[in-house]
């Protein structure tokens, strides 16, 4: 509260909401590896797109780096192996969903040195910006923000349309987590190597990088990295949920709107996480594949707080055990606690989407205890949207079940989920719950038919 | 080693503190004050008078809750506000089984009716009152001179009346000062106004007390400033102007503020936010549509006092400024989206 | 269903089959209604008069029969008793055909609409000797006691309207008073709890005599003819 | 006289009338659907706007558009409505009654949840949620969206949170088929009475630590079945209604109960094998 | 019965052979198909002409009398009338009856013709008038027309009765201009102002509502409370 | 004067004495219509316009009907011409302006056999207006119809998503709802006087 009051001047976007933070148990802690569990859950599909498609055979043995699966068309990605180890099985693994998905199982040898696979690498001053975006896609490259989109096909930019501004999002708006600051301290010369990669594949004459003032000794380590020859700046952003949603970045810094159902490209930005661009800097000048990545495992249930490097695929709970978690935990969701799935079972694997794995004990399971009103129109989830739709009307629509309402006059669709709304009612109405539950029934409507 | 069965559910997995019977609660303290110094202004009739409001709008939440196999709602404080505002508007020496009858119809009707806490689209505390104004006009323009030397101990015999039957008064009756302003063109002195030294209903008088009640809501976030700030901005620029034009006939803008329900009106009915709109611009729209409206009423109107009038004319209205001042969605480029 | 069938021909009527259906039962109802109000007519006017004398009688105490006149602007002339209007008058004879006291309609808006009166008028002593409420909407309980509170009635008993020196105007115009604070002979006394109504019927009466009292006056002796 | 002046009046008045509306009828007819002026004429002619729409002519060119049902008229009596049901052709044309089945049988009894779902009580909700909890991914939620769903009471919550179909209330709107997230729910002709009852495609015997009665595939019921009326199918048998023959054969050897016979008076009876199962379950974990 | 051809009268009337005296198109109108309580028809005389149980009775009566005439009349002219022109004959002979009724009631007492004030003429807008001739008259007999017209009068009525009782023992404190209560009874005003008529009617459909509810209620089985049972975890 | 006694009676028709909630007039419409805010407010602007004309139209029929000295005409005469009057303007609207039928001509019929027309045309009569005084009379009546629907039909959007009780649901929640705001109306009494 005091805290907004005197940044003020700082660049941000209307309406927002101010959680408490509870970045302080992890944000001094440097980042630590994490030792290889004894078996390694390699799910398929860990992006957005089309699963990757398996080349190797249950049996034989792998080497940390080597590729797994490969993408399968260009919205894909391939997989490589986080370790060194034998492919025990190819089959149904535990996924996110709850769902078993396609995946592999492997074992990595105990004892090994666990080298990395070195590939071809990419020379960041001879490759054009398509021989990048391949190298990005040969990498396993996701967004590390959270939603694992394949990145170079945001770096492809459509024709027809131009990009003036990279963004580096360094926001990092979710409570607890602390990944991107680490990175940030930690990881500057990758970030400033891979801002060379992304700003040739997109064509943008200059980067951004916006960080939220409560990091500003990373901003100070950034702005103190950043090469001459870099038309790179670096820009503190008020501390503000959901500041590090890209659209609020972009309005933030550029002072533009992305338009509704449009993406940032239509008002010439990119906006990339400052993780998954300290990994093109670590892995494109040695044409490496992705098998770890930096997470926070933090939460009142987890003793061993901590932002470790941790190898994908492994499951959480080893991942737990190692963190000495609390025997009741009762809650542990993948993300921060505004945006995070939970889990239903600890035998899911990390995947290259996740941030942070929260873990909660039965004292922290509030949302349990609360009782559910009616909506009391008191307004403040209208306030707190940073998207200005209207939560409170959409709830209500929901509860009577007129979605097609709900998407025509109130613009569900534009929803990204954020959770402010909820976080702020009074009245406790799931309202994000109902948005998914609503976006998914429209979906489905028309992909639904009556069999016999 | 780890427990076998978590708990899933959607994010966000945190919430704020804010609670509805949290908000409920402090609007139920804000109001105790007021309640308060009415019992000392009028005795032991003004406590009577909303110890049965109350008790009317309890029970009939809770015993037809009960009926519709609801879970009890009691709990979250709001129909206890209802009550307590109910009482507060009606004069202190109205015979209990009127007040016990307007507090049954306000929550059964204008509450329970419509599904009950955040469904309702008037207020029903005043849908009450309107009943009791209009079914009672007699008893309910009839009002008790403030500090009457025995009033603790004299229970008048109107407050008493049987059920059913048609009221006595031994009380000292007195002129509103919007009465003697109106019938009499008598301005009341401020300083009584603000002091609750006046006739009035039994919570209405001291528009200090309300203003800090309101005060106290607005610092702890609890309610729209942008409601009281417009309405009552509205009425003081409305009778100043006036008043510049013919002093002798329009009564200036301080006096307006601090006469009849205005203050509790503005500061607790209009608030209502289950009835009023949702948008900060369309707030302030409709507390300057209800300070027109009072001014209206009570300048050019048949009545000396229009305040419920105007709030309940707010709630028709709140859903078609709802209806146009609509936020404008991130990204769509419009200014504001009709219709 | 394949087809559709079409509209029955027998429903096709021509022009002449409406007309005829139509101007027929036109006429018919015309014979209708004549028939019923050559019927009720003689016993309508009969209550409408009985109705109309009973409340004449009751604003002018001692009046037998009365007598309409109508003012054309320039004289008042005698005109047939079932004729009604915003210009006419009624002129009460006692016993003896002695003209006692004139009758006036008057009309003005009151709380929530419309109010009609009647009030008997003794040119003599330049009176209003009697009130009578035709017609109102006000709220039962408040308004409506400007015809059922004695206390308020009694105000026009004597209520003074005598005329100014030139006979151009009301000495003192009759106005509506606070409840109690009735001090004079043209004023009224209001009813507690229903001002506004007290106060329009204050100035519905005003206006009406301030325009009929001269005229009456002045014409005085037409009317006793 | 009095006579004369009404009747020159008003047949005066009718005459003009009657004339003016003859020739606006002639000259400004606007052609339209014929079908609405006969739809219309069926209609009470109440004007009164209790079906939702202004009047009682847009309401049949409502109906006409099939907008509208015959039903939304509160005045109209039932033969009213039914003669413009049949005039449009809106009633459903005589075809084998199908009902809503479900292919689940994973009551709270026989199945397992993996993690407690807080949320949202609705199956559509629960399933966003990492799948909802529920042990086995296809399994029933037990949430009732198919029952809030259908507008003809059809559906209600066994004990064990399972829904089940009244087959004499069911209409086959298929209202819950849509409703339902896990695809539990399809249209079937009442004739079709053996019944696989799980979703499952899972194989093995570790699926029944999940649920006592999935099915585990191992393919009893498609080789005990006539003329291969059951084939497995991804781990799962699937009967090919196109030669159904009514017979409980195949289920007789089904160790779990997955192949049931829906008896249109008794509801599911399983195999001789599986019962043990299904009692056991019902016995010892069904609470009171 | 006899196999005789029906006479002119008979035919005229159209008996029918199952149910003689159409004693349904007469029940209907009370209850099951009652215009006012479940056709929700007619509103504005229900509304404005109950604050008092005489003026309900006299505007039920005189709304009886034009539609069983109207009903009649239009039933036995049905064949005669070119469907262009229905409505505005109809209207012209329900004008007539209206006028009639209006004269009737001003001859039989002047204070009623007040009191009901233009709500007489109104009948001829009354919706259920009109209703009742195009759906029912202008289709059928004149004897169904005419059970059905009285059915439809007589349950009008009887709705009307239900509001102007209680508007006017509650408002009035009198019944039929009788006193109901002792001398002190406090009127409850609202009760004869507009706000009490939609008050009395709301309440009275409720009240019906209720009803109906609870015998519906007593059929229904009660379904397996979903929070008595405990679910089984791993 | 002139100008105050307009404008007077125009408040009176449109607020003090507005046509629903306190003469009762035209109630089937105003509960039939009234579910959604669009239809309502064109609704409104039918009745208003019919108002207009029906006015007029009355006003004409009442001098003719004094002139020929046939009082007993009055009523019949009124609703055939309005009726028939109504019919014309609708068939001429729809032939003519498909979007203005569209808009407003389909609640025509509805209008023509309403108690507010007529209520409205036998008012200006008994209360014996001039034509501008009927002219306003029918402006007020026609705009305070409007504002009633409108305001109903709001609050009626916005009780379609609420959890009224199932004995509740339809037209007597719709009456109660009526009942408040015609308690509401009771506020502007004496304006204008
Ligand atoms: C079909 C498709 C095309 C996309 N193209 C672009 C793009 O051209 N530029 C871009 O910045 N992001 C693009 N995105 C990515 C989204 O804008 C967004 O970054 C991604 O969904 C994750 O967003 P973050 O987690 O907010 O939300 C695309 C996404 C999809 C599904
Ligand atoms: C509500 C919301 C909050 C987000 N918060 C962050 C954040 O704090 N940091 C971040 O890097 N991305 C965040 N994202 C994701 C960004 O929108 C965007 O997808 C991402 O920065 C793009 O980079 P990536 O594709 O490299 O992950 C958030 C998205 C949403 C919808
Ligand atoms: C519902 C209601 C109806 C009323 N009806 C009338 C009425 O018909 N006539 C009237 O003069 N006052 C009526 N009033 C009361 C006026 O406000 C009253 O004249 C005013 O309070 C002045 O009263 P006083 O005589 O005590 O000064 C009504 C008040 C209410 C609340
Ligand atoms: C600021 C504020 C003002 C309120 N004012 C009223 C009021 O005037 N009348 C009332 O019945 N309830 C009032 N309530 C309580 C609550 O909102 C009310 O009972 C709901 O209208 C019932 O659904 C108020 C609540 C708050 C928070
Ligand atoms: S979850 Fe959707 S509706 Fe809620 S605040 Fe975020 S963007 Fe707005
Ligand atoms: S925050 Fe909750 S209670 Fe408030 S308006 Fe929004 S949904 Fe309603
Ligand atoms: S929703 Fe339809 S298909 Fe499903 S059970 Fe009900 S009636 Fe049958
Ligand atoms: S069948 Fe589907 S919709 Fe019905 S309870 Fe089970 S999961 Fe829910
Ligand atoms: S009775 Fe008045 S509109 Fe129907």
């Amino acid at each position: 509260m005091l805290h907004s009051m005197f940044s003020n001047h700082l660049p941000t976007f209307r309406h927002g909401i101010h959680p408490p933070q509870f970045k302080d148990d992890t944000k001094d802690k440097p980042i630590r590896h994490f030792p290889f569990a004894p078996v390694m859950v390699i799910p398929l599909a860990q992006h957005i797109g089309k699963p990757s498609v398996p080349v190797v055979r249950e049996g034989q043995e792998v080497v940390r780096g080597q590729l797994l699966a490969r993408a399968d068309g260009f919205v894909s990605v391939p997989q490589h192996s986080p370790a060194s180890g034998i492919i025990k099985k190819i089959g149904r693994v535990p996924g996110i969903t709850g769902k078993m998905v396609p995946g592999i199982y492997l074992e990595p040898f105990p004892g090994s040195s666990q080298e990395v696979m070195e590939g071809r690498p990419v020379d960041v001053e001879t490759a054009t910006a398509d021989d990048i975006i391949r190298a990005i896609q040969d990498a396993g490259i996701v967004g590390l923000g959270g939603a694992a989109f394949p990145t170079h096909v945001k770096l492809k930019i459509p024709e027809g349309k131009h990009a003036d501004t990279l963004i580096l999002n360094g926001a990092e708006c979710e409570p607890y987590l602390t990944t991107d600051h680490r990175v940030m301290l930690e990881q500057a010369p990758d970030i400033m190597t891979g801002l060379r990669y992304l700003l040739k594949a997109t064509g943008a004459p200059r980067a951004i990088i916006g960080v939220e003032s409560n990091k500003p000794d990373a901003a100070d380590n950034l702005r103190a990295h950043i090469p001459p020859d870099l038309p790179v700046t670096v820009e503190l952003v008020e501390v503000k949920y959901p500041q590090g949603a890209e659209k609020m970045l972009i309005t933030a810094l550029l002072g533009r709107e992305v338009p509704s159902g449009g993406l940032p490209i239509d008002v010439n930005a990119v906006v990339v996480n400052v993780a998954t661009c300290a990994e093109v800097g670590r892995l494109l000048p040695r044409g490496r594949g992705i098998q770890e990545r930096v997470i926070t495992i933090t939460g009142p249930g987890v003793e061993k707080k901590g932002n470790y490097w941790i190898p994908i695929g492994t499951p959480l709970r080893y991942v737990l055990e190692q963190a000495h978690a609390a025997p009741d935990i009762n809650r542990v969701f993948l993300g921060g606690p505004m945006m995070g799935t939970a889990v239903s079972s600890l035998d899911i694997p990390i995947t290259k989407g996740t941030s942070g794995v929260v873990a909660f004990r039965d004292a922290e399971a509030f949302a349990r205890q609360n009782k559910i009103y009616p909506c009391i129109h008191c307004g403040a989830c209208v306030e707190a949207c940073p998207l200005f739709l209207n939560p409170s009307k959409l709830g209500i629509l929901a509860k009577f079940k007129e979605y097609h309402a709900m998407a025509s006059e109130y613009h569900l669709m534009d929803c990204f989920e954020c959770g402010s709304c909820t976080y702020v009612c009074p009245s406790h109405i799931p309202l994000v719950q109902y948005f998914r539950m609503s976006k998914l029934v429209l979906r489905n409507e028309k992909a639904k038919k009556i069999h016999v | 080693m780890f427990r076998k069965t978590l708990e899933i559910g959607t994010s966000p997995h945190i919430i704020s503190g804010n609670s509805t019977d949290t908000i409920m609660r402090n609007v139920v303290y804000a109001l105790l004050p007021v309640a308060a110094y009415a019992v000392y202004v009028f005795g032991l009739a003004a406590l009577l008078l909303l110890i049965t409001a109350l008790g009317a709008c309890l029970l009939t939440e809770y015993m037809l809750n009960r009926w519709a196999g609801n879970p009890s709602p009691l709990n979250d404080w709001s129909v206890t506000i209802t009550g307590l505002l109910y009482g507060l508007t009606l004069p202190p020496h109205l015979p209990l089984w009127m007040v016990f009858l307007g507090g049954v119809f306000g929550v059964a009707f204008g509450k329970f009716i419509f599904g009950g806490l955040g469904y309702n689209v008037f207020n029903p505390a005043l849908v009450g009152r309107a009943f009791i104004q209009a079914a009672f006009p007699v008893a309910i323009t009839t009002w008790m001179t403030p500090f009457t030397a025995d009033r603790f101990a004299h229970i008048p015999s109107s407050t008493l009346t049987l059920p059913f039957l048609e009221p006595v008064y031994d009380i000292t009756s007195g002129a509103t000062p919007l009465a003697l302003m109106k019938f009499e063109h008598h301005t009341t002195d401020v300083y009584q106004l603000v002091m609750g030294m006046t006739s009035g209903s039994t919570g209405e008088t001291s528009a200090l007390l309300i203003v800090l009640g309101g005060l106290y809501l607005i610092a702890r976030r609890m309610m729209d400033w942008r409601i009281p700030v417009a309405l009552l901005g509205a009425v003081y620029i409305l009778s100043t102007f006036f008043h510049f034009i013919d002093p002798t006939r329009y009564p200036d803008g301080l006096f307006m503020l601090f006469s009849g329900g205005l203050m509790l009106g503005a500061i607790f009915m209009a608030t209502d936010m289950v009835a009023s709109p949702i948008t900060h611009a369309g707030a302030a729209l409709y507390g300057v549509l209800i300070g027109i409206m009072v001014y209206v009423i009570r300048v050019w109107g048949g009545l000396p006092e229009g305040v419920m009038y105007a709030i309940l004319f707010g709630n028709a209205v709140s859903p078609h400024i709802d209806n146009f001042i609509r936020p404008r969605v991130y990204g769509t480029g419009k200014k504001r989206s009709l219709s | 269903m394949t087809e559709t069938p079409l509209m029955p021909s027998a429903n096709e009527a021509g022009s002449f089959k409406m007309f005829r259906a139509m101007v027929g039962i036109g006429i018919a109802c015309a014979l209708a209604i004549v028939a019923t109000y050559q019927l009720t007519l003689p016993v309508i006017t009969a209550n409408k008069a009985e109705a109309l004398e009973k409340a004449i009688f009751n604003v002018l105490p001692g009046a037998a029969t009365r007598v309409n006149y109508r003012w054309n602007g320039r004289r008042f002339e005698k005109i047939s008793p079932d004729i009604h209007g915003r210009d006419v008058i009624y002129v009460g004879l006692d016993k003896d055909n002695q003209l006692i006291g004139i009758a006036v309609e008057a009309g003005g808006q009151g709380f929530q609409d419309a109010i009609q009166l009647l009030y008997g008028f003794d040119p003599y002593k330049q009176h209003i000797v009697g009130f009578q409420v035709l017609e109102s909407r006000e709220t039962p309980g408040l308004g409506d006691k400007i015809d059922k509170d004695a206390a308020f009635k009694a105000n026009f008993n004597a209520l003074d309207a005598r005329l100014n020196d030139e006979s151009t105007r009301l000495a003192h115009p009759i106005v509506t008073v606070k409840h109690g604070a009735k001090t004079h002979p043209w004023e009224v006394d209001a009813i507690t709890g229903a001002t506004i109504s007290s106060k329009a019927v204050g100035v519905i009466l005003n206006n009406s005599v301030q325009y009929w009292a001269p005229l009456i006056h002045q014409h005085l002796d037409e009317l006793k003819e | 006289m009095l006579i004369l002046t009404a009747l020159g009046a008003l047949g005066g008045l009718t005459v003009v009338l009657a004339l003016l509306l003859i020739i606006a009828y002639k000259k400004l007819q606007v052609k339209e659907d014929p079908r609405i002026d006969i739809v219309e004429e069926m209609l009470p002619h109440a004007n009164c706007g209790a079906c939702g729409y202004p009047g009682c002519r847009p309401f049949a060119e409502a109906l006409v558009r099939e907008e509208a049902l015959p039903g939304k008229c509160t005045v109209s009596s039932d033969e009213g409505r039914q003669q413009i049901a049949a005039f449009l052709g809106v009633d459903v044309g005589a075809s084998e009654k199908q009902v809503a089945r479900l292919a689940c049988g994973g009551g709270i009894n026989v199945a397992r949840n993996r993690a407690r779902y807080q949320g949202l009580q609705s199956c559509e909700a629960a399933s966003l949620v990492s799948g909802g909890g529920k042990e086995c991914f296809w399994g029933c939620l037990g949430l009732g969206d198919c029952v809030d769903a259908c507008d003809f009471d059809a559906i209600k919550l066994n004990a064990f949170h399972l829904p089940v179909i009244n087959e004499d209330k069911c209409t086959a709107c298929g209202d819950c088929v849509v409703a339902c997230p896990k695809d539990l729910l399809s249209l079937h002709p009442v004739s079709h009475r053996l019944w696989i009852n799980c979703k499952n495609l899972e194989a093995g015997d570790e699926i029944l630590e999940e649920c006592k009665v999935a099915c585990t595939a191992c393919g009893r019921c498609a080789m005990d079945a006539p003329d291969q009326m059951i084939v497995m199918k991804e781990n799962l048998p699937v009967i090919d209604y196109r030669n159904y023959q009514d017979t409980t054969k195949p289920m007789e050897r089904c160790p779990t109960g997955a192949i049931v016979y829906l008896h249109p008076q008794k509801g599911k009876i399983t195999g001789p094998k599986a019962r043990p199962v299904i009692r056991t379950s019902a016995r010892t974990d069904a609470p009171t | 019965m006899q196999q005789k051809s029906p006479g002119k009268l008979q035919q005229f009337f159209h008996f029918p052979e199952g149910d003689g005296l159409a004693t349904d198109e007469f029940i209907k109108g009370l209850w099951r198909e009652n215009p006012v309580l479940v056709q929700v028809l007619g509103m504005c005389p229900t509304l404005a002409v109950t604050n008092s149980a005489t003026n309900a009775i006299a505007m039920g009566l005189a709304t009886l009398f034009v539609l069983v005439m109207s009903n009649v009349l239009v039933s036995s002219l049905r064949k005669v009338i070119p469907k262009q022109v229905r409505i505005a004959t109809y209207i012209l002979i329900i004008a007539t009856f209206v006028t009639v009724a209006d004269y009737v009631i001003q001859a039989i007492s002047l204070e009623v013709h007040k009191a009901l004030g233009a709500f007489i003429a109104l009948i001829v807008v009354n919706c259920i008038i009109l209703g009742r001739a195009e759906a029912f008259a202008s289709k059928n007999t004149v004897w169904k027309s005419l059970m059905d017209g009285l059915g439809m009068g007589i349950g009008f009525t009887f709705a009307l009765l239900l509001l102007g009782t209680v508007r006017e023992i509650l408002g009035n404190g009198t019944l039929f201009g009788f006193p109901f209560f002792p001398d002190s009874f406090q009127e409850w005003v609202i009760m004869i102002l507009p706000g009490g008529g939609f008050f009395t009617l709301a309440f009275w459909l409720l009240f019906f509502n209720g009803m109906k509810a609870r015998k519906k209620d007593n059929h229904t089985e009660v379904h397996p409370e979903k929070e008595s049972v405990e679910e089984v975890y791993v | 004067m002139k100008t105050g006694n307009l404008w007077f009676i125009f408040i009176n028709a449109s607020l003090i004495n507005n046509f629903v909630l306190a003469y009762f007039l035209g109630i089937c419409p105003f509960l039939g219509v009234s579910g959604k805010l669009s239809t309502a407010s064109r609704m409104g602007m039918a009745v208003t316009f019919v108002m207009l004309i029906s006015s007029m139209a009355a006003y004409g029929i009442h001098a003719f009907l004094l002139w020929v000295d046939a009082p007993f005409l009055q009523l019949i005469s009124y609703i055939v011409v309005i009726a028939s009057t109504v019919q014309l303007v609708e068939m001429f609207i729809k032939k003519f302006s498909p979007t203005l039928f569209k808009a407003l001509g389909i609640f025509l019929p509805l209008i023509t056999t309403n108690c507010a027309i007529l209520g409205l045309a036998l008012f200006q009569t008994n209360k014996g207006y001039n034509f501008l005084e009927s002219f306003v009379f029918a402006l007020g009546a026609g705009l305070g119809f409007t504002l009633a629907l409108v305001l109903m039909a709001g609050l009626r959007e916005k009780l379609d998503f609420a959890e009224v009780p199932a004995i509740a649901k339809g037209t007597a929640l719709t009456l109660l709802v009526a009942g408040i705001l015609s308690l509401t109306f009771m506020g502007f009494a004496g304006l204008g006087g």
